[in-house]
This record gives C-alpha cells, structure tokens and sequence, in this order.
C-alpha cells in the first residue's frame, strides 16, 4: 500500500517551503510562473481522437509566448493537451512520456491510453494539486479510441469530449451545443476548431492560433498551426534608427602593431 | 393705495376667498419688460425685450439658459428668476444625471410649479415675484409654458407676459392659428410683432434691447443677443405696426386691490368680470 | 452630487426649526410613515441567488432570458421565483445575484412606474433611462459599502433601435448586442456572440431559438441552473413574457460513459 | 509518508476542517445511497461533477467497481475517492488471489476504512461500500468522511443526502423485492437531485445479485417525477 | 358673518366670539368661486367631471387638468386653488407610494383620505399657515366595490355617492338627488355626468370651459383613467341633446 | 502559485455548503483599457481601444474609454469603469454649470485643472480612473494632461496611460521624445504620422497585453473641432 503512495527517490526538493511560506506572508513575491491560461479540448470521432489547443501563454497580463504548443507527445498513438502552469504541463507529460516509453520496450507493446492515464493520475495525485497541470488525454490503442481529462489534484474524467483551462466553459458550450456520436473527421476538425476559437475570442488567457491533433488507429496529424486564428496587424511606420543615433560614451584610437608575414602561394598540381 | 386688512401676510384668505399678496405678487410680473413666446409645429421661440436700468448700464439680459433643450424669459423681479432659473438647472442637470436624458418640459414646469406654492402658503414668506415663459423642445415636441407667482403654471400655444403684454396677446390671438404651420422665419416674424406692439411709438425694437432664443429638434437652445439679433429684427423693419397699444390699459388703470384676478394677465374680455379669475 | 434616486419631494418640511410637519402629527409615535429608502441594512452575503440571465439584441428587438431557480447556497430552495420583469411596452428588465435585493429594487421600480403611468403626461421610462439610473443606484450603494448584490440587464426599444445594457453590483454598466451574466457569461456569450457575429440580421424566431439552446446548455453546466426558465421579448409592437419554458435535455452520451478509466 | 508530510507542510492550515476541499478541487456533490433487499443490493447514485458551481462532468459514473460482486459510491474529493477505489481494488485483487475465494463484503469496507481513517487529515472522501458475498448476501457499509466504518440494511451519502433521512426513514422496508428496491432508489436519488444543486443530472443504479451485477441508467424524462412548482 | 372684520378673523389658530374659525370658512369661499366638480358613485363604479373654465384662447387644450391620478387606482378631482390642489395631489401620492412600500398592497381609498384630510386639518391649526384653499373628490373602485370621499378645506372628509364642489354645488347636487346612482352603471353616469356639468355651467358669466371626466370602476378593470374619447365625445353628445330638448319644452310651457 | 488560476470563473462563487468562501465585497474592479495622447503644434490626437474587460472575460468590445467634452477637451480613463462612468458625469455636469455662469465653454487647461481636484475630493476612497486629457490650448497649441487616479497632474507632449501603459511609454519616448538617441533630427510631428504611429503603438500592445484589443478609437484635435477614427484591432 505504502508502495503506491510512496514518492520516487529523487524527486522536488521541499525544504524551502515552509521558509517560503512565511516569506510570502510578510509580503514578499513569489516568482510568476509561466500560465497556459489556455483552452485545450479533446473530441472522440467515428475513427480517432482529436484534440486541439489555442497557443497563447502569459505571464500574469502579458503574452509570454503567442505561438507555444500546447499539445505534448506521449507516445507515437498518444498525445496529450496541458493548461495550467507551463513548466508542470511540460514536465509531467515529459516524465510520462519517458515512463512510457520505458513500459513499451519492457513490454514490446504500444502504450494503452488508459496506461498513460493511470500514471498522469497517481503522479498528480501525489502533490494535491500543487503540479498545476491540467490535461486532455487522447490516443488510439489495441482497444480502440479513448479520451481522459485529468485534473491537477488527480481525479480523471473518461468522455466522449473534454475541455479544459480558463477557455474551457466556451469550449464546452460548443461541444455541448454541436457534438454528435459518429462525426466524420473533417467535422470533428471543424467543431474542435470552433471551440478553441470560442476560447480564444472570449477567453483573455487564450489567444493566438488554432493547434490540431489528428490521432486514428494508423496515423497522427499533428497540424501545428492548423489556424491562424487573429491575423497579426500591419504596421504602417519605419522603427529603424537613423545612422549615428547611437550615443557613443568615449572614443579612443589605438594604433595596432602588425606583424607582417609574407607567406607565398603557389599551385600544386593535385597528385592522382 | 388702498389698503385693507386682510392684505398683510400670503396666509390671509379675504371674506371673499381671495388671498391679496397673491394678486400684488402677479402685479410685479406687470412691472417686468415685456416677452413673447410661440410655437409652432418644428419650432418654440422667445423673444423679450431688454431694459437698461441706467444710461450706465448694460441691458439686463432677458432671456436663461436652463438646459440644452430649454430656456426662460423672465418677467418680475430678476432676483426671483434666477432662484428659480437656477433650480430649474438643477432640476435638469439631476434628470441627465440620473437618467442621462433631458428632462420634459411638462415635468420641469410641474417641479417650478410646486415649489412656487410652499411660499404661498407660509407666514412670513412671499411668493416668488416673477412671471416666466418657458420654452423648450422635448420629444413630445415645442413647448411654451407660462408661469405665475400665483405657483399656477399654463401649457401655452403662445403667450406674452410683462409690461404692456396685453397688445402682444391681442396680436398674438388674433395670428393664434396659422402659428402651428409657420416657418422659423414666420414664427420669428410673429414674435417680432407681437413684441413691437408691447413698446410706446416712440420706441422700436433694436438690437441693443431685443433679445431672441430658439429651440427645435436636434437643435440646441440658442440664444441671440445684440448683433446676431439684425439679421432677424430686419425682417420686419419698415412694416406698420398693426396697432399701437392702447396707452393706460395696464398698471395704473387697474388698482390692485380691485383686481381680481389670481390668473395671470388675461385677456381683459375674461379678466374684467367678478370672481370667475379665481378659479383654479 | 446627490443622486436624485427618488422623485423630489414638494411636501413641505416643518414649519419651523423643529417644529410640527404638517400631517406628521398623525403618525405612530416614533416611527415615522415614510420609510428611510435606502433603510440601514447592510448585504454582507447573498442569500437567496439566482444564475444567469442572458439577453441577445436582434433585427426588431430584444430576446432576454433566465431560470426561475432561487439557490440558498447549494440548496435548490424556490423553484418558481420569476425575475424578468415588463417595465413598460418598450422596455424589460432581468436581474440575476440576490433575490431579496431584486425584489426590493423591483418594488421602487414598479412604484416609480405606478406614479409615472399617475401622471399620463406621455414620457415614461425609456430603457436608456432606466438603465442609466440603475447604474447610479448601483455605484451610489457600492460607494456606501452596501451594495444591492445584483446584475441588472435592460432590454428595450429606443427611439425604434433595440436597446441593450448591462450594470453590475459596483456600478460597471455597458451597452452590447449580446450580454450574458454569470455562468452565462463563460458558456453562453461564446455562442451568442457567434450566431451574432454571424448573422446580424437575425429574426426573432432565430433570436428566440438561440437562446433556447443556451439555457439547455447552462442546465448542463451550471449546478444553480434549473431547466424551467421565462423569456422576454421587447419589440416595437410591445413586450412580453413568456413561460415558463421546460428545456429538455439530451443524455445521449451518458450511455457511453463507465467508470472512470 | 511522504506524500502526507507534504501536504500537511502545504496546506493543513488551508484546509477548513477535516474533509475540506482545496482551491479548485473536483468533487462529486453527490448524492449516493445504498440499499439490501431480499437478493442482494441496489447501489445508487447521480451523475454529476462539480467544481464550484461548474458541473464538470454532467454524465459521471461515481459506482465503482472493487470486485466482481462489490461496488462503492464515490462522494467527496473526485481524486481522493479515485485514488482509493484504485488502491483498494488492488488490495481485494491481492487478497483474491492469497485467499482463494472472492472478498466479502465486510473486507472490503474494512480496507476502505483503513484507508479512509489512517489518512483522514488529508482525504475527503464520503464512501458507500455494497455488495453481495456468499456468507452474508447483500450488505451495506457506509464509510463517511473521517473514517468510520457502519453497517446498515441501507445508507446514503453526499450532500444530497441531507435531503433525504426523512424520506428515507418513511419509505425503507426490510426484504423488498428488487423492482420496489429500485423504485426506492431511484425515487430517492431523484428527490436528492431536484433539491440538491450539486447532484444532479441522470441517476445511475445497479443491482448486485448472486447472478452478478446488472446495471441501470434513467436519464431525462426517465426520472421520477415529484412536486416542483415551488 | 357677523364678525367679519372684527379681527377674530385674521389667522386659522383664532376662534372668534361666536366658536367659529373664520379662516376656514373664508378659504372655502375660495373653492365655492372655483369652476363646478362632480363625482358620482354607481354600482361598479365612480365617474367625475369638471367643468374647467377657459380663461384663454392662448393655452392649450387640455392644459391645467383638475382630474388627477393619484395611484392607479384612485383618482381625484379638484376644485379651489389649482396651486393648493396640485400640492394636495403630491402629498395624496407621497401617502400611497409610501403605503405601498409598507404594506406591499395599493392603499385603501378610505386610508388615503385619513391620511390626506389629517394632513389638511394640520393646515388649519397653526397661525403659521394658512388653510388649503381647495376641495378634493377621491374615487377609486377595488374588491370591495366602488368608493368615493370628499376632503374640504377644515379637513373634514365623507363618504359620498354623490356629491359636488365649487360655484354650482347646489343645483349640482340637486341634479345628483334625482339619480338612482346606486343601480346605475358608469357606463350610464358618464352621461349624466355630462349633463350635469352642462347644466350648471354659467354661460352668461363663464363663457368658455371644457368638460373633463375620469371615470373608476369595473369598466376599467379598477384603474382610474380619463374617460375614453369616444365615450367622452357620445357622454357630451347627449348632455347637449338633452339640454336643448329640456330648453325646448320650457319654451313649450312659456 | 494558486493551484487552479486556470478557472477564473471561481474568483466569483456564492458560498457553499460543502466550502465556507468568505465574500468579501471588493468595491474595485479592472476594466482594462488603454489611452494614449499625444501633442502636436498645432493638433493632439488622443486615443484609446475598446475592449471593456474583467477578470478573464471580454464584457463588450466597443466601448471606447475617450470622452469628448468641449469642442476641442477629449478625456480618455480607463481603469474602473464604474468610477469612469460616474466620473466622467460629473465633470459634464460640472462644465455644464460652468457654461450657465460664464457664457462660455472651459478651456483645456481649466478641464485639466478641474478634474485634478474632482480627483482629490476623493483623496481617500480615490476613482480608480487613470485620466489622460487632450486638447487646445488657449494660445492655440495643442496639450496633453496626464493624471493620477488621486489628482496629481502634470503637462506633457505625449503619453500613455492604463492597462499597456508601461509598453506604449518607451516607444513614445524613442519615437517623438527621440530619447537617448545621438543627434536625432526633432522634426516636428505630422499630424498624419501622429496617427500612424498611435495605430501601429496600438497594434503592439494588442499583441502583447491580454486586456487591449479589439479596436482603437482615435480623435485628432485641431481648434476647428475633433475628428474621430476607429482602426480594428486583434479579438482575441
């Protein structure tokens, strides 16, 4: 029992916590962390798995990253979306991923979704919520298509569609209003796509463009962008400076002492 | 001047139903210089006529300002108006304030009406001495309104009010029917008229003591002074004044304590019998 | 400024400096008739809420919409509490947060309609008006720390456009063509705004039906939602309210759920 | 342990009191109910996941399976419950296999409880353990928040339930046969969901027999219907 | 009168020698020089009418109204100083408002004129002020039937089917008498009502006035309204037929 | 670091049973916002974009925050929109007194001084409005105010003000206050390239700050009277 609580040797340092707690308390800052404020949603069609992602990341107000990727390669038939803090989405699908891979040379088998599942699960279980990671789990395995979300305290979700992160309510909202059982793969496109937009347009934390991921029973289209959702404006001006505006603090003209090698060259005839 | 007992205090009624510091009130209305309102159908225009209380002074204005869509002219004690003028501002300024729309005329009116009355009924208060048409637009249209110090208030489609104003209301009674269908020009003309016949033959309108204010849809109340008021008084320059007023038909004539009326200046045909002018 | 939130009052005051008002010698010994309006009470927390109240303006007019749901806490406590109110023909009202805070701003509403329909003289409240005024009504009480715990939409015609607004309990007020509160402002607004953006001519059918599929789509996803909800709709011709409405639900996909791995 | 040390460290002062939730987390509102008639055991329960007022997942399945013929309710912390049907059913795999017959009833609600009361600072878990075993038929154990462990011809649990004890105590009869069993349940789960604004959605049911477990699922209109006009 | 003019009449807080308040009597004398009002109360509900006189061709039809509303169930008609009755009007609606947000529920016409006659009385009390200078009628009709009081001047107030105010109360009233208003309709009393404005109206003295009538009752689902103007136009149609038949059978009989 | 930033929509929950949530009511909010002015000769340009926010959420996205309030005073406030709102009511209301008593509409430098001390009134429950007044002055130049949300004002040729603030500042600074820069040509600023600039200042803040977007509402002042221009902006 101990077995499956117990943390793997080696793992976060804790021993500033505490320290950190009370320095918080008398006022200071804890460093930003990167956010995905992120929409990101999974749909299960008639053959496959599609998840998608918008590509914006802020730090607080500010556009950190207005083109990352969002959707984390588990294994060859399984790929997961992350919101939440960035490092812990990118970390934890990274740890996950290497496990896995790990698991498949022992075993000689492709990964099982549910497989991956259970190892996002117990890892977020363990830190209560403290990995901020929030995720889409999708892939197609010996068993057929299947679709998780996992939330950062641990607890896992299996549904025909999924949405998560600050734009998942607009994502939802599309879902539930437009998913039919049986779409065909161009309409799953299209209604993952809309409901990423709705994050993107309604949700500050989302932005920027549209990422897909195909995942059938052979093959996975990883369509990064799939759409540039907001065009970048034009800009109408020249921001270059003019020659010599550049201040220059102090000048000084040293003569540099050359010593002058005479070297001749002459051409060989190459010996065949 | 005759005197009586019953005349003393706004909170004496008379044997007769009458209240005498009332009527004397409505009497300083009389002592103000003349102001013409119309309307017609698009447009409410005002036109009074200013006094220089002194070769030293300027002409007193006439016509207030009161919102973007409503205007006064004043006629009576000055002091009184602008207590007024400045409570109807601030009537307006609450309802854009509150409900970012202008207020109605009817209910602005309403609001200068009751306050009016509290001081009609008080020991040692006086009503207000001043008699004034107000013209706006409102989106029930123009509007010209005529209030007493009597707190009565009357929903007008012409009127004149002040000093010699009943030759201004002959002129106006008698035109009473075409206004609604004038063009500004028209209405102004009118106005113009009915103005010239308040003044002695001696007198005539000019630009130093004519003063005009116009309001419509879209348009913001707009008052002319001085200069800009030539373009208009030369309208009717040259014409024949249709009848020049009948010297010592108001004021004097008239004794105040036989007056009867508590109703403003009304036409005398009305006015001149019994007690009908009291009712309300 | 003082904000004038009730009609100015002609009633004379006492006659003199502590003197005898005329007509308060008859009331109760130490209560006085008129009521403090403003009163001293203080929402520190809602009590009795209400969710979303979503609203869409369309080619002729307005559709708005909300549950009749009244939560006390977790509880779902009255199942029949109405809170889209007709104004006037021209102008409808939805409220979603408190619901004693709604009743009693609804009750100076109505009073203030009552006297104004008393005076018949033509103007009654324009939505713009009604909207402007809960707006200072709203701020003024955040500004005393004692907020009316509400969100107010106005929906009407104005001067033969639709009419729109939003004024939440710290005095925000804005005016859109699609406005939703609460829940509904993350899960509907997407979808209204995108049938909007879509169609700018939408018809009133169109109107009617696209909020339809937003509250079904907030019963599923709001756990203080109830599927029996009333609609408004203001145009030209009048306004009305509709309802109630039972949504039904589809739970096609609970059949493909087990377990949860 | 670790894992435990850490959270005290974290969040012990955070934690309103036992059984709190932190920031964010999932629960399952909740309502469940279990139930023994005269074959075995009904278990109930709705379907829905909350996180504030946000339903998560409006079509969840809070019966889980430990083994063949014992099933628990899940209400409280989605994680936690998760987390410890998972470890329980590993256990029962476990004890299967040493014991070479199938877990009774009462074994499984007994590693709940362990589980439930050794960590009952840091879980937030509300448990209703049913089943049907050969010595003891159809049983009933309620494992409720902070550990403890009751055996009863009926239980319920979660938030919804508080609306239930009175209807509950007026209705329940010993020995019912499985049709009334089910009409109990149900009857029951949805006057839970009409009240309770944290349960909701469908109602998920399963009778466990010695024949095994069949499963039922009323949803929409399916639902019994009760007064609710006020 | 005897004591006119003796100075027990000069202010509202003196009795003179004989126990009367002169005060009083004299601003009732300003309600009896004001245009005649009416009211008359049916089985289902009041009607009233004014007879506004005009004193101007230069105001507006309609101007200066002296039917009020004071809720949307109680009306009022006024007669006397219209700068006293509007005040009068504000206070009545201050008394219903304030009821309402008391009691949740239109106020009861039978409280409102307690209230508003209280209120009058206070005026006739002080030296300080002086007494209201005009009449009011209230009407208002609810589930238990039609209603209808008169406030005066004293603060004096009763119930009333019929009654009248202003210069012509008297041969108003005698008109009222020879009605059966208590099985009438309003329907039919808005005829009569009519015909009793043009009756008492002074063409000699008063040349000019305008009929105004409002009417509460189960006709308007208990909402005090100006009479429509259909109604209105059909009630004076027959006030002037019947006025002219009448005047033609006196000429008969001369 | 909060366990779930990404759920903005708990910041407002009613209380719970199952979770006690202290509601503390918070009379501020954030709206968003961006506002910028800029000073010519003879003109100023003032603009500001249109997205009115809260939290995560987009409330309305044409809601510009500029004001114009005489025929050559444009004020643009963003910050609380609530104070906005009744802030920019009271100054109308004031400068409409202000026409009753003197005949005459305020100059931009008296709106400057009025609203510093509308702001100071409210020294201790101050408006959250960061003010940014244009227009021009009484010798015919054009002016820019620039405020703290308690009165503290100051005149300047150019600024930004509210949610890109901090962005929109240094590219001013360098591009018309051609600061650290050797020998850079103070040419005079073109009205046109005044706007062109406030454009692509805005199309950079978009792409940057979550909380500006959607559009920009720019008025050019010159003494005849005010101009305005709307130039669309990034949605999401």
């Amino acid at each position: 029992m101990a077995a499956c609580a117990e943390l793997p040797a080696g793992g976060f340092v804790f021993e500033n916590c505490q320290r950190n707690k009370f320095l918080e308390s008398q006022g200071y800052k804890v460093p930003k962390a990167y956010k995905t404020g992120t929409t990101i949603c999974g749909l299960v069609y008639k053959d496959g798995i599609v998840l998608g992602a918008d590509t914006r990341a802020t730090e607080d107000t500010i556009v950190a990253d207005k083109n990352c990727a969002k959707i984390h390669y588990i294994s060859s038939n399984i790929y997961c979306c992350g919101a939440g803090t960035a490092a812990d989405t990118e970390m934890t699908t990274q740890l996950i991923s290497s496990e896995l891979e790990l698991h498949r040379l022992n075993t000689g088998r492709q990964p099982r979704v549910c497989t991956a599942n259970r190892l996002l699960k117990q890892m977020l279980f363990r830190y209560h919520g403290y990995i901020g990671a929030a995720l889409v789990l999708g892939g197609v395995d010996s068993t057929g298509p299947h679709l998780y979300s996992i939330w950062p305290h641990g607890s896992t979700d299996k549904l025909p569609f999924v949405t998560m992160g600050s734009g998942s309510l607009a994502a939802m909202a599309t879902f539930e209003d437009r998913y039919k059982a049986d779409l065909s793969r161009d309409e799953a496109m299209k209604l993952v796509r809309d409901a990423i937009c709705a994050g993107i347009f309604n949700d500050l934390g989302s932005g920027s463009n549209v990422d897909l991921c195909v995942i059938t029973k052979d093959k996975v289209d990883y369509i990064r962008p799939y759409e540039e959702a907001n065009k970048k404006g034009v800009r109408q001006g020249k921001y270059r400076y003019d020659r010599g505006t550049t201040v220059v603090i102090s000048s000084e003209v040293k003569k540099v002492e050359l010593e002058v090698i005479d070297t001749e060259v002459r051409a060989v005839p190459m010996e065949t | 001047m005759f005197r009586n007992q019953y005349d003393n205090d706004v909170t004496i009624w008379s044997p007769q139903g009458r209240i005498h510091q009332l009527e004397y009130a409505m009497e300083a209305v009389k002592q103000g210089s003349a102001a013409v309102g119309i309307k017609s159908k698009t447009h409410a225009i005002l036109i009074a006529l200013k006094r220089a209380p002194s070769e030293l002074s300027a002409h007193q204005k006439k016509i207030l300002p009161i919102d973007d869509h409503v205007a006064v002219a004043i006629a009576g004690l000055t002091a009184d108006a602008r207590l007024l003028c400045n409570f109807m501002r601030s009537e307006c300024l609450d309802s854009r304030w509150a409900y970012d729309q202008a207020l109605p005329i009817s209910r602005l009116v309403s609001m200068v009406g009751n306050k009016s009355q509290i001081p009609t009924q008080r020991y040692g208060r006086r009503p207000f001495g001043v008699g004034l048409l107000i013209a706006g637009y409102d989106s029930a249209g123009p509007h010209i309104y005529q209030t007493c110090p009597s707190a009565n208030y009357y929903d007008c489609k012409a009127m004149a009010i002040g000093a010699r104003s009943q030759s201004a209301r002959t002129y106006l009674e008698k035109y009473l029917d075409t206004f609604a269908e004038c063009s500004l020009e028209e209405l102004v003309k009118h106005g113009l008229r009915a103005l010239r016949d308040t003044l002695p033959s001696e007198m005539n309108l000019n630009t130093k003591n004519c003063s005009l204010g116009i309001v419509s849809v879209d348009m913001k109340f707009k008052i002319y002074d001085d200069e800009k008021v030539a373009s208009y008084l030369a309208l009717i320059e040259g014409e024949e004044r249709s009848t020049a007023a009948p010297d010592g038909e108001e004021g004097d004539a008239a004794a105040p304590a036989t007056r009867t009326d508590l109703q403003p200046p009304v036409p005398v045909s009305a006015a001149a019998d019994g007690e009908e002018g009291m009712e309300s | 400024m003082a904000t004038p939130a009730f009609p100015t009052s002609f009633v004379p005051g006492p006659l003199w400096g502590n003197g005898p008002t005329p007509g308060q010698v008859y009331n109760f010994p130490g209560a006085a008739t008129a009521p403090d309006q403003w009163g001293t009470q203080r929402t520190l927390n809602p009590s009795v809420t209400t969710t979303s109240v979503l609203a869409v303006k369309y080619k002729d007019g307005v559709v708005m919409a909300a549950d009749m749901l009244g939560s006390y806490g977790s509880l779902a406590r009255y199942r029949n509490c109405p809170r889209l109110q007709k104004i006037n023909d021209k102008t409808i009202l939805g409220c979603s947060g408190d619901y004693a805070d709604f009743q009693f701003l609804s009750n100076i509403i109505n009073q203030r309609v009552v006297e104004e329909e008393c005076l018949n003289d033509g103007f009654s409240y324009t939505p713009p008006g009604l909207h402007s005024w809960l707006t200072r009504v709203m701020y003024n009480r955040r500004s005393q720390f004692n907020p009316l715990w509400n969100t107010y939409l106005v929906g009407g015609i104005h001067q033969e456009k639709p009419f729109l607004g939003y004024v939440d309990k710290i005095g925000i007020a804005y005016e859109a063509d699609t406005i939703a509160t609460g829940f509904g402002a993350y899960l509907a607004l997407p979808i209204l705004r995108d049938a909007v953006e879509k169609n700018k001519k939408m018809e009133e059918k169109q109107a009617v039906e696209l909020i339809d599929r937003c509250m079904k789509l907030l019963f599923y996803r709001d756990a203080r939602s109830l599927n029996k909800y009333q609609v408004a709709v203001v145009t030209k011709k009048g306004s009305e309210i509709r309802g109630p409405i039972v949504s039904e639900a589809n739970w096609e996909i609970a059949h493909m759920v087990k377990g949860y791995e | 342990m670790a894992t435990m040390a850490m959270t005290n460290m974290f969040a012990s002062d955070q934690l309103a009191a036992v059984g709190g939730l932190r920031p964010g987390e999932v629960t399952t509102g909740t309502t469940i109910m279990a139930v023994e008639f005269d074959g075995g055991v009904i278990i109930g329960a709705d379907s829905r996941t909350t996180t504030g007022a946000y339903i998560a997942n409006r079509v969840t399945d809070k019966l889980t399976k430990v083994t063949e013929h014992i099933y628990c309710c899940r209400s409280g912390s989605a994680a936690d419950t998760q987390a410890i049907a998972d470890i329980v059913k590993y256990h029962l795999d476990f004890n299967r296999m040493e014991m070479g017959e199938e877990p009774r009833v009462h074994t499984a609600a007994n590693v709940f409880k362990e589980m439930c009361y050794d960590h009952r600072d840091s879980l937030s878990a509300g448990i209703i353990v049913a089943g049907w075993d050969k010595r003891g038929g159809g049983q009933v154990f309620s494992v409720p928040i902070g550990g403890m462990l009751q055996r009863g011809p009926f239980a319920i649990g979660g938030s919804g339930s508080t609306y239930l004890y009175g209807y509950v105590d007026a209705m329940f009869k010993p020995d019912m046969k499985q049709e009334d069993c089910l009409k109990f349940v149900s009857n029951a789960v949805a006057l839970a969901i009409s009240r309770d604004g944290s349960s909701g959605g469908i109602i998920r049911m399963a009778a466990i027999t010695k024949n095994g477990v069949e499963r039922f699922t009323l949803t929409g209109d399916q639902l019994p219907k009760f007064y609710e006009d006020n | 009168m005897s004591s006119i003019g003796t100075g027990y009449d000069l202010s509202a807080s003196h009795f003179s020698p004989d126990g009367r308040v002169f005060q009083v009597e004299y601003a009732q004398k300003a309600v009896e020089n004001s245009g005649t009002a009416i009211g008359i109360r049916g089985k289902d509900g009041v009607v009233m009418g004014v007879e506004k006189l005009v004193t101007s061709k230069l105001y507006e039809q309609g101007a200066n109204k002296r039917l009020f509303n004071i809720d949307r169930h109680i009306g009022g008609a006024v007669a006397g100083l219209l700068a006293d009755a509007r005040t009068l009007v504000e206070r009545a609606k201050e008394e219903s408002s304030n009821y309402r947000f008391s009691y949740g529920s239109p106020i009861p016409l039978k409280h409102l004129t307690d209230r508003v006659s209280g209120y009058v009385h206070a005026y006739t009390l002080h030296s300080a002020v002086r007494p209201f200078g005009t009449s009011m009628i209230v009407a208002s009709y609810d589930a238990d039937g039609p209603e209808m009081f008169l406030i005066e001047p004293s603060g004096v107030s009763w119930g009333y089917y019929g009654c009248a105010i202003g210069k012509a109360k008297q041969q108003a009233k005698t008109e009222i008498e020879k009605l059966k208003m208590k099985d009438m309709s309003m329907k039919d009393l808005v005829k009569e009502v009519a015909k009793i404005i043009y009756m008492v109206h002074d063409e000699v003295k008063d040349k000019s006035f305008e009929l105004e009538m409002s009417w509460v009752g189960e006709a308007t689902d208990g909402k005090h309204q100006l009479v429509p103007k259909d109604v209105h136009v059909a009630a004076e149609k027959y006030a002037k037929e019947s006025l002219e038949e009448s005047d033609d059978s006196d000429e008969e009989e001369l | 670091m909060e366990a779930m930033a990404m759920m903005p929509y708990q910041q407002e929950q009613t209380n719970h049973i199952e979770r006690p949530i202290q509601h503390r009511f918070s009379p501020y909010d954030f709206n968003g916002g961006t506002v910028l002015a800029i000073a010519g000769e003879d003109f100023a340009v003032i603009a500001s974009d249109t997205r009115l926010m809260t939290g995560f959420s987009i409330l309305a996205r044409d809601v510009p925050k500029t004001t114009q309030y005489t025929t050559n005073t444009v004020v643009g406030s963003c910050g609380f929109h609530g104070d906005v709102l009744t802030l920019t009511k009271v100054i109308q209301t004031r400068l409409k007194m202000f026409t009753y008593l003197h005949q005459k509409e305020m100059d931009t430098s008296s709106v400057a001084a009025m609203l510093s001390t509308v702001l100071y009134y409210r020294r201790f429950f101050p408006y959250y409005v960061y003010n940014i007044v244009a227009g021009i002055d009484t010798e015919g130049k054009g002016c820019v105010y620039s405020f703290d949300p308690v009165g503290s004002y100051e005149r300047e040729t150019y600024r930004a003000g509210g949610s890109a603030s901090s962005m929109l500042q240094p590219l001013l600074d360098n591009q018309i206050g051609m600061k650290n820069q050797e020998g850079a040509k103070q040419v005079p600023l073109a009205k046109a390239k005044a706007v062109a600039l406030v454009k692509d200042v805005f199309t950079s803040a978009a792409e940057r700050d979550i909380h500006t977007g959607d559009a920009v509402c720019i008025h050019v002042i010159t003494k005849q009277g005010t101009t305005k221009e709307t130039y669309p902006l990034r949605r999401d």
